[in-house]
């Protein structure tokens, strides 16, 4: 209804009536002034509605009474509608956060900005390239004009510099227009026709289309833009940021059906590179507001590109894709300024001081989130959209660039968000000033991108509220908060009793098994958080978001499903490993590996052919015949998820430095996501046996992950390292075994994988205990513990002689099944490999019960009492599941067996209890019973000859005829395989963490190289643009 | 001495082990020790036969006697065909040789390990100065009377005896055994407090329990 | 009705193996003896030092997993001979050996060590602990021959059932798996030494380093619980080896008569060597009898 | 009109190297200018046609064969715009000159370098 | 060697004693006795400290102590002998000297109550834990008689002069062989 024209003409007539207003006083300049900036943005939004719920065609307004070519036509279209809006938006909303600014400085800034924002509507709207670049100066001008709001030395320096850049590129764009006009002999889009530019006339479209790249800031030639957003007060920097890139990109978007194909594939390889290379030297920065120079200027990098490429793709991709990195950069990049803005600190490491306000971390982690690519942002939909488009594409050169630059944004914002949640308090002026606008517009913002991923997963993809579950809980759990721990615990507990109800008609049996390990043990394991004692916020949401997130693994339906269950359990254990007191390092680690992971998964699931029938993934699978290259990928995915080796080094770290009633999910449970991922590769790689023998390599990695898993565990000081190299090492059992690719394999790797959950756990809770009483985790501060913990000993010895299998319990059979169905797969040097890997698992057994139970007891500890109720019942549990197995383990083998036997013919025979396979048999119950009966034996020996016993204290020993002095002294627990590591000698290196400390250090070096470019001369840079439209123009080969 | 009173003797006579600071009081057992009488008769004496057959002892070395035991190991005597054979630990040993002088610092080792020695437990006491202090009985350092502080079975007198008469003491000790004579344990335990007095003359700084286990 | 008497049948060949056992320790003392020229202690010698220490009117306890310490180890010995069919077709001597299976008997002998371990290490001497770590680490290198010469054994035969192993073997002397895999059974030989614990490899109870290691403060009847679990452990061990490596045997005579010769071979080396350092010996382990393990187990696949 | 059209080029391309070698602030500004000049040459010279006159309807052309001795006129109705806008821009320019000069004191453009890597 | 102990008269008073041509023996005045030590051992080559041991004379109420250092080069034993007060009984620790010295200091000052201030460990017990009495090497403090007060004496001990003893109890009837004359007496 209100012809578009008239935001333009009000603004403007406003631009030179407010210094009248300002006259008589400047509250009134300012209601004219945001009245002005509101009814821009209404008037774009009704437009907007009208275009997407109306589908009213796109509208052309002619100017001037005359028609096209030879009056100015602006056109209004759902594309320029969209555009529009959120540059209307982002204005409004700097405005209101540079409100204190606005009111101090004169009136000019108020006209300037008035202006900017005319200039942006006129430049997306016009069509005429002329009319284009008298818009673009009008932008250009208020914006160098605007950048020196506030006046120190870099704002003006850097200002200069952006002024000669955007004048030369000015310059050239002008030229472009002229040479167009020579050519065409018409300026208006609508009427050029691209043949024109033949031989000659390709000079001028080549002009016209770079002085627009240039614009957008592409790798080498934007040193102007980083000193810019450096320096410039941050309201204005985030309107530089989004709204004039916003307005450029849009016309590199109008300009571009004339452009030949070669210039497109150059600007769009140009793209990519810019989005690499200036990730990758954002890994080298330390100050916060120029790191986010350099991920915008990566974001616009694959915001062109993402435009190119996606060219000849239906509309609804291209609204998704650019849409979605369109929103994504805008509205994290602003918010993200914003915040920079709030909290005034250069340094990144100084961000710890956002601790203190936990309202702003919450905002600033959800900004962060968006910008990563997490889901449930826009960014993320982009992104796996993008991935396929390209992959089908068969362009994997470009794939790499964007998922290797994405991986290092990945490091650069997590280690700020680690930095910000983790760091250390700075001790100047620790407190951070509160002011409404600039917290009212961030929330705003960080509203609109929820709306925004809401609206996507809804319109774009149906999914059923499961996939909604994980968010659904934190939200929840968000607002739930001021409820004490023990009753959100109890809510939790019967949230996922439900969920586990409503997930239960699982359609394949596997399904089934893989839920009880997740949801029953998580739940179990629940029991044992109830013991915390404070508020401690976010902790259950979180938990409950990685429990869903398992359940919606299991369910889901198509890759999409399968990979953003997968994200969501990513992030939510990352944000409950960070919990930790010092789990800064080890969380940053946790997540790099894991998405690097899932970038590889990424491609790989892109990779795929389409799922047929539309049941459960780990069903539809198995009749797809997944290439080679992909089983490869998707297997790597799930191994760095499972901690193999060469991948593992974020594993011992993630559990130790964990909260300790964390670290028996992620252990026991986190750990079963990966077997379940290889059990679906596996399930696809039996039906279509490729020609490449990958799971004999499986196998391998799966051994040797075994047998270097229990060395470094026998090696380790801290409890809760050596439990993590033990479940790596027990995982390497699992990975081996699947990868053996029989009945009895499958059949020792779910049976081992369900014992793993249910020892694991308790040993860790077990520890969790004994960490709540002693306080301290080095193994060998602590001891003699069993007579004050004697729960906590029998569950940890439990533990222990089911993790050795040694023959009653349920290890023992895991062991049987492993190694009968390594010699009957013909697998001997691996067998071998892993009876000593099993040997060796005895040396941190022992290590863990002696040090902590056995031995002295320290002077500290004399009156410590038993670990608390709740760590005991989950530990209770689990002993009684580990001794039901250990009796009658038909109650698992039963099952278990009818699992596999769908996927191979059962190669055993079970009557009553005992199972005989090809090579042996082995009766769990009978076994069972006779080491009952012969442990009776010499008890009685010994209860009737035994002499009047007399019970003595800890220092009755015979110390040669000497009394002990203390028991720090008599205590053998430090570094107690000292031999053993001297017997290795050179194989004992860390290798693997060398190795990857190598490329990290590399990564950085590379990026301090390449940053040399910015050398700070405002000179050098002109000289760059020059040189790059020369390179461009070579690369093109006119 | 059924089971019940020997509890109730335990409980009211705790030692009090004033010796050690109040720190470690409770990181040492201050149980009295109970002498324990056989069962029946001819039990104990094909136990005694046993003990008398298979002689461990222990391989504490005090004064110039230890020199003495380690011929017997040797092929020229090989006291192995008697079934003695050295232990390192008291825990596991059942005769314990004293050999020549015990200086003060050295009776208080003995005592220890005596006490941490198991059931019927027998000594032998080598060389003139375990009794009566032999050349250095008028030393400042020198105990006189070792039966004063530990119960001893068989002295072999001589200023250091040759192996052979060590063999011969050890018959002599296999004879008394076999005869049920050899009760030191029992000594020790009921006469525990006499025992403790002599002790507590001689040793100074007491920094152990007062019957250590 | 058939459990009671396979019941009492275990209990004769348990008595027969513990005698067995003792008396073997004891002719070793003997053999010791003489290589030292000297007469050496009777025969029925460890029959009496039992006696004696179960005679032992007073003991003392460290709490319950030192008082259960023995009992797990000598369960151990127990399960490690009841689980191997000693004599091939007798019944009196099958044992529970059907569900015998050659992994069992391997991972029972780890239930009899693990128990050692716990109740040692209650204890609260420094030298149970240093003890069990040398151990512990010196089992599992020696674990690695053995494992590979039991699966080249293991693959030979086709199954891990010693009771088909032994009846693969029967016949002639040559079909034993001496002749058709040596390679097998050197590997296995060096892992018996290690498992005996005799001179080279006698870390565990290193008299001068640490006083008798483990059992330092294990007293009275707990020491006699050991000492008889000695007799059978050796005993059980030696069987296994004689049935997988040497054939079985039919007849009490026959077992007797091999078991003593293979314990001798671990005896003489015993006798002749000085002790190592727990490196040298961990690595000894590693380098030469693993790669024999490894040809043997090549030997097989390919010949 | 080529020479007019080469004229401009030379100017623009003198404009460019007076900005990249000279390293008072000032020099920079007069080089942006003097290649800002040269567009407006180029663009004059896109719409030369043969001895036609300038597309000033006044007394010397009479509106009804405006067509046939008239220049063709957009090249020049948009160089007046590109001056203004020119214009703005030096204006500009020279403004942050002084700012910069009243905060350093110095004209050469090395010493505003502190913003890099 | 005869020049050394000049050198060392140039220096200090001494009074020097040749006992044998490989043993000497000087006494010296307290004061000097640190300089001559250090001397000796820089310069002389005296390197080894074989033993420091005192001589306790209550009639003169003087303790006498004697360094015995030896010289690896000249193979020369050289005592040197100084004379302290009784009652003071303190002396300058030499252990910057010679570092095992203390082993000997911490033994005199537990047998005869010398003080050495500065010496590591100089007041732990030596050999007698937790002993009361007066440091037993002096004169003034009776063995035999302590011996008595403190451990029990077995009745029916008897002495007898082994001489006699053994010409009534072995060699009863033996007859003194004929004496030979030797060439040199």
């Amino acid at each position: 209804m209100v012809n578009p024209i008239y935001i333009i003409i009000l603004s403007l007539a406003a631009g030179f009536l407010l210094s009248i207003f300002d006259k008589s006083g400047r509250k009134l300049s300012l209601i004219v002034f945001y009245s002005v900036l509101t009814f821009n943005v209404f008037v774009i939004a009704d437009w907007f509605y009208r275009f997407t719920v109306l589908g009213v065609s796109t509208l052309t307004i002619n100017t001037a009474g005359f028609s096209a070519p030879l009056s100015i036509n602006l056109q209004l279209g759902i594309q320029e509608a969209f555009v529009l809006l959120f540059a209307n938006l982002t204005g409004l909303l700097a405005a209101i956060y540079l409100i204190k600014k606005f009111k101090e400085s004169n009136i000019s800034s108020l006209v300037l900005y008035l202006i900017l924002i005319m200039g942006v509507n006129g430049l997306v709207m016009t069509r005429d390239l002329f009319n284009m670049f008298v818009f673009l100066e009008i932008l250009s001008i208020s914006t160098f004009a605007l950048t020196i709001l506030t006046k120190n030395k870099k704002s003006l320096s850097a200002g200069f510099k952006y002024m000669i850049a955007g004048g030369v590129a000015s310059t050239f764009f002008l030229l472009g227009v002229v040479f167009v006009y020579y050519f065409t002999g018409n300026l208006n889009l609508d009427f050029i026709n691209p043949s024109d530019f033949t031989n000659y006339g390709l000079i001028a479209i080549f002009l016209l289309s770079i002085a627009v790249f240039i614009e957008l800031k592409p790798f080498p030639a934007n040193g102007w833009a980083l000193d810019v957003y450096e320096s410039v007060n941050s309201g204005i920097t985030s309107v530089i940021a989004v709204v004039n890139s916003a307005a450029i990109i849009f016309v590199f978007y109008k300009i571009m059906p004339l452009l030949p194909q070669n210039l497109l594939n150059i600007f769009g390889i140009a793209g990519v590179v810019t989005f690499f290379f200036s990730n990758l030297m954002g890994l080298k920065q330390t100050n916060a507001k120029r790191l986010l120079g350099y991920s915008s200027i990566g974001q616009m990098g694959l915001l062109v590109a993402s435009i190119i490429y996606t060219i000849h793709s239906p509309n609804k991709l291209i609204y998704l894709i650019v849409g979605g990195f369109f929103t994504n950069h805008l509205i994290a990049k602003a918010g993200l300024f914003w915040i920079t803005g709030i909290v005034k600190k250069e340094k990144i490491k100084d961000w710890g001081i956002l601790k203190e306000n936990k309202f702003l971390l919450i905002l600033f982690g959800l900004l962060l989130f968006a910008l990563s690519g997490i889901p449930p942002f826009p960014g993320f939909w982009a992104k796996w959209e993008f991935i396929k488009l390209l992959v089908h594409g068969k362009m994997f050169f470009v794939v790499g660039g964007i998922l290797l630059g994405s991986l290092f944004e990945i490091v650069f914002l997590f280690r700020w968000f680690t930095i910000a949640v983790k760091g250390e308090v700075p001790s100047e002026n620790p407190k951070i000033s509160f002011e409404f606008s600039k917290y009212f517009s961030t929330t705003i913002f960080v509203g609109i991108t929820l709306t925004i991923s809401v609206v996507i997963m809804k319109y774009f993809y149906d999914f059923n509220w499961f996939q909604f579950l994980p968010l659904i809980a934190v939200v929840v759990l968000y607002f739930l908060d001021f409820i004490p721990s023990k009753i959100k615990g109890f809510l939790s507990l019967i949230a996922v009793g439900i969920y586990g109800y409503f997930l239960y008609p699982f359609e394949s049996n596997l399904q089934l098994f893989f839920g009880i390990i997740f949801i029953v043990g998580s739940a179990i394991n629940i029991i044992a958080t109830l013991n915390r004692k404070n508020i401690n916020k976010g902790f259950y949401g979180f938990l409950l978001m990685m429990i869903f997130s398992f359940g919606n693994l299991l369910i889901a339906k198509s890759y999409l499903e399968f990979f953003l269950a997968w994200e969501f359990m990513t992030i939510s254990s990352f944000v409950l490993i960070l919990r930790g007191k010092k789990a800064q390092k080890a969380s940053l680690l946790y997540i790099i590996f894991s998405t690097a992971g899932a970038y590889l998964m990424m491609i790989g699931f892109s990779l795929a052919p389409n799922l047929t029938s539309n049941s459960a993934l780990i069903i539809a699978i198995s009749n797809i015949n997944l290439p080679i290259l992909v089983t490869v990928l998707l297997a790597i995915g799930f191994m760095i998820k499972s901690g193999s080796l060469g991948v593992h080094i974020w594993l011992p770290e993630a559990h130790a430095e964990a909260e300790s009633d964390v670290s028996p999910f992620i252990s026991a449970i986190l750990l079963k996501a990966g077997v379940f991922g290889l059990f679906m590769v596996g399930i696809s790689y039996i039906n279509h046996v490729p020609a490449f023998d990958m799971f004999y390599w499986i196998g391998w990695i799966g051994v040797l992950t075994a047998i270097v898993g229990a060395f470094l565990a026998s090696f380790q000081e801290d409890a809760k390292r050596l439990l993590a190299y033990s479940s790596m090492s027990q995982v390497g059992y699992i990975v081996a075994s699947i990868a053996i690719l029989s009945h009895l394999g499958w059949l020792s790797a779910l049976y081992l994988s369900f014992n793993h959950m249910m020892f694991k756990s308790a040993l860790f809770i077990a520890i969790a205990g004994v960490y709540y009483r002693t306080h301290t985790r080095t193994m060998y501060e602590m001891g003699g513990l069993i007579k004050k913990m004697p729960l906590s000993f029998i569950s940890v010895l439990i533990g222990i002689i089911a993790v050795s299998g040694v023959p009653p319990l349920s290890g023992f059979g895991a062991k049987w099944l492993i190694y009968s169905s390594f010699i009957e797969r013909g697998w001997y040097l691996q067998a071998g490999v892993l009876f000593f890997a099993s040997a060796v698992s005895f040396l941190y057994l022992y290590r863990l019960i002696h040090t902590i139970f056995l031995g002295q007891l320290k002077y500290e500890h004399q009156n410590v009492k038993e670990a608390p109720i709740w760590f005991l019942i989950p530990q209770v549990i689990f002993m009684v599941g580990i001794m039901a197995i250990s009796m009658y383990p038909n109650l698992i083998i039963q099952p278990l067996n009818s699992i596999v036997g769908n996927y191979f013919n059962s190669s055993i025979i079970v009557d009553g209890y005992n199972i005989t396979s090809s090579l042996g048999n082995w009766n769990g119950n009978m076994i069972m019973f006779v080491t009952m009966g012969i442990f009776v034996v010499p008890l009685i020996i010994l209860v009737l000859l035994n002499g009047r016993t007399q019970t003595v204290k800890q220092f009755n020993i015979v110390y040669a005829a000497e009394r002990p002095e203390s028991p720090q002294t008599t205590h053998i627990a430090y570094n107690m395989f000292a031999h053993y590591r001297k017997a290795l000698g050179g194989w004992g290196k860390p290798r693997i963490w060398n190795f990857w400390h190598e490329t990290n250090e590399w990564a950085h070096s590379l990026s301090g190289l390449f940053r040399q470019i910015y050398t700070g001369n405002g000179q050098t840079y002109i000289l760059h643009i020059i040189l790059y439209i020369v390179v461009i123009y070579f690369i093109m080969g006119v | 001495m059924d089971k019940k009173n020997i509890k109730k003797i335990e409980k009211e006579m705790k030692l009090a082990n004033e010796g050690l600071p109040e720190k470690e009081r409770s990181l040492f057992s201050d149980v009295r020790p109970t002498s324990v009488t056989p069962l029946n008769k001819y039990l104990e004496k094909f136990l005694n036969w046993a003990r008398a057959e298979s002689l461990w002892f222990l391989g504490f070395g005090t004064g110039c006697g230890a020199i003495e035991l380690r011929p017997l190991m040797t092929s020229r005597y090989d006291v192995f065909r008697y079934g003695i054979a050295p232990r390192p630990t008291p825990r596991q040993s059942s005769v314990f040789i004293i050999g020549g002088y015990a200086s003060m610092k050295t009776v208080k080792r003995i005592v220890r390990s005596y006490e941490q020695m198991q059931g019927p437990k027998f000594v032998i006491a080598l060389g003139s100065c375990t009794i009566n202090g032999g050349m250095y009985y008028d030393s400042y350092n020198t105990i006189n009377r070792i039966d004063h502080y530990i119960p001893v079975d068989v002295y072999i007198a001589g200023c250091m005896p040759r192996p052979e008469s060590l063999i011969a003491g050890f018959n002599k000790l296999k004879e008394k055994i076999k005869a049920g004579e050899c009760d030191g344990m029992n000594k020790y335990a009921e006469n525990f407090d006499w025992y403790k007095k002599n002790q507590k003359r001689v040793i100074k700084d007491w920094n152990m329990p007062d019957f250590n286990w | 009705m058939d459990i009671m008497i396979k019941i009492l049948y275990a209990v004769i060949s348990v008595i027969v193996a513990t005698v067995y056992g003792l008396t073997l320790g004891g002719v070793v003392q003997k053999i010791y003896a003489r290589v030292h020229g000297r007469f050496g202690p009777p025969v029925w010698q460890p029959f009496i030092d039992i006696i004696k220490t179960h005679g032992k009117r007073v003991s003392i306890s460290h709490g319950i997993m030192f008082y259960l310490g023995p009992v797990f180890r000598f369960a151990g010995g127990l399960g490690t001979y009841l689980f191997i069919p000693v004599i091939y077709g007798s019944v009196v001597f099958a044992n529970f050996s059907m569900a015998g299976d050659l992994l069992l008997v391997m991972y029972f002998i780890f239930f009899g060590q693990l128990g050692m371990a716990l109740g040692a290490g209650e204890g609260g001497h420094p030298y149970s602990p240093l003890g069990i770590a040398r151990g512990l680490s010196q089992m599992s290198t020696f674990e690695l021959p053995f494992s590979l010469a039991v699966i080249a054994v293991a693959i030979q035969y086709d199954s891990l059932n010693i009771t088909t192993i032994v009846a693969a073997q029967q016949g002639s002397i040559l079909n034993w798996t001496l002749f058709t895999n040596p390679f097998a059974v050197i590997a296995a030989m060096i892992s018996l030494l290690g498992m005996n614990m005799h001179s080279p490899f006698s870390l565990v109870l290193a008299p001068q380093e640490i006083p008798i290691g483990p059992p330092v403060e294990m007293n009275s009847s707990f020491l006699a619980i050991l000492q008889t679990n000695r007799g059978l452990f050796t005993a059980a061990k030696l069987v296994l080896f004689m049935n997988l490596f040497f054939g079985g045997a039919t007849n009490l005579l026959i077992m007797i008569v091999k078991t003593f010769f293979i314990y001798l071979v671990s005896v003489i080396v015993g006798a002749a060597f000085p002790r190592f350092r727990p490196e040298q010996s961990f690595r000894f382990f590693l380098k030469w009898p693993t790669i024999i393990g490894i040809i043997s187990i090549i030997f097989i696949v390919y010949f | 009109m080529i020479v007019a059209l080469i004229l401009g080029f030379a100017l623009l391309l003198i404009g460019i190297y007076g900005m990249l070698s000279q390293k008072n602030l000032i020099k920079i500004v007069i080089g942006f200018s003097i290649a800002d000049t040269g567009t407006h040459i180029i663009i004059v010279s896109i719409g030369y046609l043969r001895n036609r006159t300038a597309p000033i309807l006044n007394s010397a052309v009479d509106i009804s064969k405006a067509v046939q001795q008239v220049v063709d006129p957009i090249p020049s109705a948009l160089v007046l715009t590109a001056i203004v806008i020119g214009l703005a821009v030096t204006a500009l320019m020279l403004s942050f000159v002084v700012e910069l000069y009243k905060k350093r004191q110095s004209l050469s453009i090395d010493d505003y370098q502190e913003l890099k890597w | 060697m005869k020049k050394i102990i000049n050198r060392i008269k140039e220096k200090i008073e001494i009074v020097s004693l040749k006992q044998r041509d490989d043993l000497y023996f000087i006494n010296v005045k307290e004061e000097h006795i640190i300089f001559l030590l250090s001397y000796l051992k820089e310069q002389e080559g005296f390197t080894h400290l074989a033993f420091l041991q005192a001589v306790d004379y209550d009639k003169y109420n003087m303790f006498q102590l004697t360094y015995m250092l030896y010289n690896y080069d000249i193979k020369v034993n050289f005592g040197i002998k100084v004379i302290i007060d009784r009652e003071k009984s303190e002396m300058t620790s030499i252990h910057k000297l010679w570092a095992h010295a203390w082993q000997y200091q911490r033994e005199l000052h537990e047998l005869f109550g010398i003080n050495f201030p500065g010496s590591p460990r100089v007041d732990e017990s030596f050999v007698l834990e937790g002993w009361e009495e007066i440091p037993p090497m002096r004169r003034d403090f009776d063995t035999k008689e302590y011996s008595e007060k403190t451990f029990y004496q077995r009745p029916g001990r008897s002495t007898n002069d082994p001489k006699e003893y053994m010409k009534e109890k072995l060699y009863k009837n033996f007859v003194e062989p004929p004496k030979i004359r030797r060439e040199d007496d």
